[in-house]
């Protein structure tokens, strides 16, 4: 098994996810180059946060052009495993990957803090180590998260359950009070309709370790880890 | 006649920035007048930014070595700490006062991508920072715009280049009105055997420009702007404004710690103030070389530059390169994998000269000993004088000045002081938790980052400084920085190590700032003496006042402690129900230049509290071995609004907030 | 040489949150009379091509597939002959 | 009623960070004759005033107290006529 982080020009938390896959979770991580034309037999990409190019003209505008892109377009588009986290989700928005886009904040301010997450499904790939139900405690750092998508969008997302993360209070409430971006309908993480791909705002590569304050983003690896396995096997 | 050649006047000198004698010197240096490109280089070089002049004299007398610094202070770009296990940390603090009042966004993004190229020029990825921010009062509108442009700034650089914000302070002072103080210090880690030298090596080296385009950016911008004060006129300075490229910095960070790790790199400096001239005069000393360069091949924004405008340029982003001439092609590779642009601008030489050429002719011949710190560049002792405004601040009463009121009312008025109130609205903007090290960060007396190079091992930072009591008593003020600085790092659990300080002070011309100076020098030397944390650089900057009055004299101390056990990491707020609260040290009742007497009376008076160096060492170690062997859930330190404030705050930060006090 | 400028704009549906506040900004300083505010991106860059329709045509292209998202942005785009020499 | 349309960029001299790295990517992405990016903001907004000129001079007031920062951009407005009831 072993997965795949993207590096863009930008990104940041590129070697956070790689940390926390290799050490963390003790499965094999490789970096993928945006240069590059390969995913050298990678069993899943994850597509990090950072700002990538700077965040300039629109988060994820230009990295959606990188060479490695195609790559990955097609991998998903074949059923390859695809987590796109922060940065990384506005630019699977931005190819297309995933509906809607991730809009400026309400607040028009960077937001970095530790924040709740309802599980809207347990039966997902991403979720499936976890319930439906669950609460978990996962830090954002971000200054476009607030999601958008038109009216139809918005309602094929929800008769679809595409929706897999939406901002709650401790306890699992959702409500406008629990929105720290503006995010129609709390979303803070969605997959696309084949459910496949997956991208979420929170970054659950910082909750991985107990001396970081939470470990609540193993479950999610972990998901994908069991999910791949049992598709190889 | 090419206006870079023709030959100056003592008015041109004057109008660049340099004094009379200073003109007379150059020509002596120089057995001739200089050309106008000549002039503008010494005038950058000998402005108070670059060389020093009026603080050297003082700074010399601070502790600058240690058992643990790998290199003297002021040697190379940023101090050089040994954490054993084959790892060192590199860390400063400088500041980007000037440029922020004129742009308070750019220049204080400015500010942070300045001190992060200190940071990994010298081989060290950086993984924190901190800034140490001053403003005038929040009821002031220009105040709040500068305040919002400034953590702007900071947020977006630092966010989107990569660094976690962990740490820093903010103080709302009208002394600050026109004139904010903006103190960013940066954290770095490497090998203790891959560090990178600012130097030139050796003769017949290539002399590489890595990075963006050369502009006309901030040309007499940091540099001449730190040697004059701020009034009404500085709105013709606007052309000066420098702006910087956080994403272009993070290729330009991967490029040159590539270029490090790979061996190549006999030298490599950032370009900060004065640009070209600075790196390659400075690098040129170290290396005991000159340099031959030719401007023709510097890579412009700008169309038809003259050579003035190339050696004075600010650009943000660059760094020079010192390399063998046969690893030209590797150095393009590396540069060419993170499309950062390189270009070959000269050869170093033997002559200890530096040349430059521009359109095919020499534009300047300057021996390189006369421009730089500690070599031609002047040193002056400035006069001194006891401020007369002591007679009165000293000769006040504050427990009178205070009146008659009930503690509930004193501590609720205290509470709501922007001084003491949440700054959750700051930080809340920085990513702190990028790169997955940070263990604590703002709701802790000092930031906490584990190591991941070093397992089990954690780093501590804190910046401090109360302005009101350098100003009160600049001795003891000074001493109390260092103390308050080394406090916040025992409280996390950590050996304080080493500090950097960035020293912001009024016109060093006015001989009761420069007293103020003179004594704040000596009380932070005899601190670091007594707890055994060398100075290991900083920056100084003068020139901070406005209207007509000096800011508050302000040595900010950026404090760097060890960690040697992740165990050992104490947050400040409460943990368990039932805990027992003790207070360490004893309660002098001494309200001179406290938050309380401000916010009640808005005066600044009295006395410093007192400060015994030998009880503080002991309060140190007392505390440190107390959490090394498991006995203390939280430790606070009470600073501004004493105890009662420092029990308010270990109570809202206690753990899922529900933690209170019972106090006999 | 041509001259192409480009507003990229969110769509009318689409609560603009920038605008509102720039708004609100404008009532306190005592603008009364203004309002609706909306802010987009002016994007100006300078195109070689034959002719003013095969300028317009790579003006559009790169406005559709790259200066604008259509998920939540309309374009306008204009372009002009200049002298080469001009400055952007 | 009237329309104000409010272009503000960096000044020429400035460096433009922005349009630097987009026009880099047009590069890569084939748009060889594109050049000379520059990205700034344009704003829209509505403005109530008796004649064209008091609207001219209110938004001409806007743009330079509050819609620019005088000390890196400039900026050009035009203001047109509208019916009261169309859209923005």
């Amino acid at each position: 098994m072993k997965i795949g982080v993207v590096v863009f020009p930008g990104s940041n938390c590129d070697h956070d996810a790689y940390w926390a896959i290799k050490h963390n979770l003790g499965i094999n991580a490789e970096f993928l180059f945006h240069k590059e034309h390969d995913l050298k037999g990678c069993d899943a990409i994850i597509l990090p946060g950072g700002f990538s190019y700077g965040d300039y003209l629109r988060s994820g505008a230009i990295a959606r052009f990188s060479p490695i892109m195609k790559e990955v377009i097609e991998f998903a588009n074949s059923g390859g495993l695809v987590i796109g986290i922060c940065n990384g989700f506005q630019i699977l928005c931005e190819s297309g990957l995933l509906p809607g886009a991730l809009l400026r904040n309400r607040d028009l301010r960077f937001i970095s803090k530790f924040i709740h997450i309802r599980i809207e499904r347990g039966d997902t790939i991403f979720t499936g180590e976890l319930n439906r139900g669950d609460v978990l405690r996962i830090p954002i750092a971000h200054g476009e998260g607030n999601y958008h998508a038109d009216k139809a969008t918005l309602q094929r997302l929800e008769e679809n359950d595409q929706i897999i993360f939406t901002y709650c209070d401790p306890k699992g409430n959702v409500s406008e009070d629990t929105n720290p971006n503006g995010s129609q309908l709390n979303i803070a993480g969605i997959v696309n309709e084949a459910g496949n791909v997956l991208g979420m705002m929170p970054h659950p590569e910082r909750a991985c370790d107990s001396v970081l304050g939470s470990t609540d983003g193993v479950g999610i690896f972990r998901s994908l880890i069991t999910a791949r396995e049992e598709v190889a096997v | 006649m090419n206006p870079d050649t023709h030959t100056t006047t003592v008015e041109d000198a004057k109008n660049l920035g340099l004094t009379e004698q200073e003109y007379e010197s150059i020509c002596e240096l120089l057995d001739r007048v200089p050309n106008y490109t000549e002039l503008g280089v010494y005038s950058v070089m000998w402005s108070e930014h670059c060389s020093y002049k009026n603080s050297i004299a003082q700074l010399k007398t601070l502790p600058r070595s240690g058992s643990r610094l790998l290199v003297e202070a002021g040697e190379e770009n940023a101090g050089l700490v040994d954490i054993e296990d084959g790892y060192a940390v590199a860390f400063k603090i400088e500041s980007h006062n000037h440029p922020s009042a004129v742009e308070p966004y750019q220049g204080a993004a400015t500010g942070v991508g300045g001190i992060l190229r200190d940071i990994f020029t010298m081989g060290a990825r950086p993984i924190a920072a901190l800034d140490s921010l001053r403003f005038g009062r929040l009821d002031n509108q220009r105040t709040r715009f500068l305040f919002e442009g400034v953590v702007k700034g900071i947020s977006n650089y630092g966010n989107s280049f990569g660094v976690p914000t962990v740490g820093g302070e903010v103080f709302f002072e009208d002394c600050y009105c026109d004139n904010p103080l903006v103190n960013v210090m940066a954290v770095g880690i490497l090998k203790a055997d891959q560090t990178a030298s600012a130097t030139s090596g050796a003769p017949k080296k290539a002399v590489m420009i890595l990075g963006a385009r050369t502009g006309r950016d901030g040309i007499h911008g940091a540099s001449l702007l730190a040697s004059r004060e701020f009034d009404e006129k500085t709105e013709d300075m606007r052309p000066t404004v420098q702006v910087g490229d956080p994403f272009y910095e993070k290729m330009l960070l991967e490029a040159s710690l590539e270029l490090i790790a790979s061996g190549i790199v006999i030298g490599m400096q950032d370009m900060g103030a004065a640009g070209i001239s600075c790196s390659t005069s400075e690098m040129s000393q170290k290396g005991r070389t000159g340099m031959n360069i030719n401007l023709d091949l510097v890579p412009l924004r700008e169309a038809d530059m003259s050579a003035y405008e190339i050696m004075l340029s600010e650009s943000q982003e660059r760094m020079l390169l010192v390399i063998e001439e046969q690893d030209i092609a590797q150095a393009e590779a590396i540069c060419e994998k993170w499309d950062v642009p390189i270009a070959r601008i000269g050869t170093t030489t033997d002559n200890g000269f530096i040349q430059l050429h521009h359109n095919g002719e020499r534009v300047a011949n300057i021996p390189v000993e006369s421009l730089v710190l500690g070599g031609g560049a002047p040193v002056y002792i400035r006069e001194q004088q006891e401020p007369v405004y002591l007679n009165e601040t000293l000769a006040a009463n504050p427990r009178e000045l205070i009146g008659s009121i009930t503690p509930s009312d004193a501590f609720n008025q205290l509470l709501e002081s922007p001084n003491i109130a949440s700054k959750r609205w700051v930080y809340d903007q920085y990513d702190s938790m990028v790169r997955s090290n940070t263990v604590q960060s703002f709701d802790s007396d000092a930031a906490v980052l584990r190591l991941k190079e070093v397992p089990g091992k954690g780093l501590a930072v804190a910046t401090d400084c109360n302005s009101r009591y350098v100003y009160l008593n600049p001795y003891r003020g000074g001493a109390i920085a260092v103390a308050e600085a080394a406090r916040n790092v025992v409280c996390s659990g950590a050996t304080p190590l080493a500090i950097t300080n960035c020293l912001n002070f009024g016109n060093p011309y006015n001989p009761e700032v420069y007293w103020q100076f003179a004594k704040a020098v000596r009380g932070i030397g005899d601190a670091c003496r007594s707890f055994d944390t060398p100075v290991t650089g900083g920056n100084v900057s003068f020139h901070n006042e406005s209207q007509e009055k000096a800011v508050y004299p302000t040595p900010t101390i950026g404090m760097l402690g060890l960690i040697e056990d992740l165990n050992h990491i104490t947050p400040a707020g409460f943990q368990n129900k039932g805990d027992l609260i003790a207070l360490l040290g004893e309660v002098g009742n001494e309200l001179g230049g406290s938050e309380l007497l401000s916010t009640l009376t808005e005066k600044v008076a009295g006395d410093a509290p007192a400060i015994d160096l030998e009880v503080e060492k002991r309060l140190h170690l007392t505390l440190l071995t107390a959490i090394q062997n498991g006995y203390i859930s939280s430790a606070h330190d009470c600073s501004e609004g004493g105890l009662a404030i420092a029990l308010a705050e270990s109570s809202i930060n206690s753990k899922e907030q529900t933690l209170g006090a019972d106090v006999g | 040489m041509f001259k192409a400028q480009v507003d990229v704009m969110l769509r009318p549906a689409i609560l603009d949150v920038e605008g509102k506040t720039v708004e609100n900004a404008l009532r306190s300083l005592g603008y009364e009379n203004a309002g609706h505010v909306r802010i987009g991106k002016h994007i100006t860059l300078k195109i070689e091509a034959e002719s003013r329709e095969e300028a317009q045509r790579i003006a559009n292209d790169i406005s559709k597939k790259v200066l604008s998202n259509p998920v939540m942005e309309d374009y306008t785009v204009s372009v002009t002959e200049i002298e080469t020499a001009e400055a952007a």
